[in-house]
């Protein structure tokens, strides 16, 4: 099951190992998300003449609406697709 | 390996998420999905997935084919 | 773990590296920094970080919201 | 050789690691490729009206004769490196 | 290590192919290549090497001078 | 400290395993910059058309500017964010 996994031998360090294996999976993946959002909210909401550095308030109200979109959609892709499995 | 097609399928599944939200959302005033948006993303995830499919099975005969032919 | 997310910093980083250098940069006419060019880069990454930041507090919220849901 | 030898203290074990290692390589690889031809073939062949879920005839073959042309530029290209490697 | 040259390696190659394909390929009437199209994939890949060979040389450069410069 | 680090029992191995995980990730990066140098000036430098394969002038000039500038950004940016991390 796990790809560090040798047997019995070394009881404690192997779940560790596998333990933090999943956890580091995890934040790739929570973090692939959270870039994906960056990237694609800075598109639709920033606009790239860089007058200033700081947020106005159209883009402020901007990212908050496109976080929760983005949010959304993936919900409704991620039904989809269990209903697709469940089909399937 | 196992954990490996899971990351692989985590990562199509996300690239398909931002794929649908970059073509379908384009409207900021509110921040819930139109009904026109969401259809859209239905339709987009659904296209993207017999996509992938087709792609897949046409890869998987290309390879099979190429098998032999020195990788380059 | 942490270096996990010293990765992902450098990531975060080289990504706005690029993004800001092909916003701001289009004169290939020498090879210096020109100052409005300067500018441009400066604003970009202060506006990047802020943009992040404000995308991280949303997502954090969103997340707890989330919390329970069954993963995708 | 491998990034995990520590000379002869676990014969078997070492060995399984290696391939493991090197298995998931060669997954990375095709699975990267494959990623490529996904997107470029979307691009390429799926209009992003999505009026409907299912490909229509035309992005169908599309699909077909993008992902066979995906594979000559591969070999192309391929070509060109090894003999561009033997003239080096 | 070698490991690892020989994946950025790939990814590079992968990446040229991509590149070449997208710009080279836009007539989906034939699953051939037309003379064209691969003429231009291979000046395409002729020039990113090349292309990619003179940035390298240029941060090697850089960087040896860079050297000594805290890390951002 | 060490995500393979088991306490004592197997002192040098364990550090030049360390020191190779180290060596990779400071090659990745490495890598991420480069790669990104290479896609940047090329888009910014190489036109797309492909009449021949050799760089000529204009653009064996214009890639020698285009890196030269990325690092300047990149050191313009390094010293934002270690002036707004001494601020933080």
């Amino acid at each position: 099951m796990s790809l560090f996994g040798r047997g019995a031998p070394t009881p404690s360090g192997a779940v560790n190992q596998e333990r933090i294996e999943m956890a580091i999976n995890e934040i790739d993946m929570v973090s692939d998300v959270f870039n994906r959002i960056v990237s694609s909210c800075h598109s639709k909401c920033i606009s790239p003449r860089y007058a200033e550095g700081d947020l106005n308030k159209g883009e402020s109200v901007c990212i908050d609406r496109c976080v929760a979109k983005f949010f959304e959609v993936n919900k409704k892709v991620g039904e989809k697709m269990q209903s697709a499995g469940a089909n399937a | 390996i196992e954990k490996k097609q899971m990351q692989d399928f985590l990562r199509l599944y996300s690239g398909l998420v931002e794929r649908c939200f970059t073509s379908c959302c384009n409207d900021f005033t509110s921040k819930a999905l139109s009904s026109k948006e969401e259809q859209c993303v239905l339709n987009c995830s659904d296209k993207f997935l017999k996509h992938s499919e087709r792609v897949g099975q046409r890869f998987a005969e290309l390879n099979a084919e190429a098998m032999g032919v020195p990788k380059p």
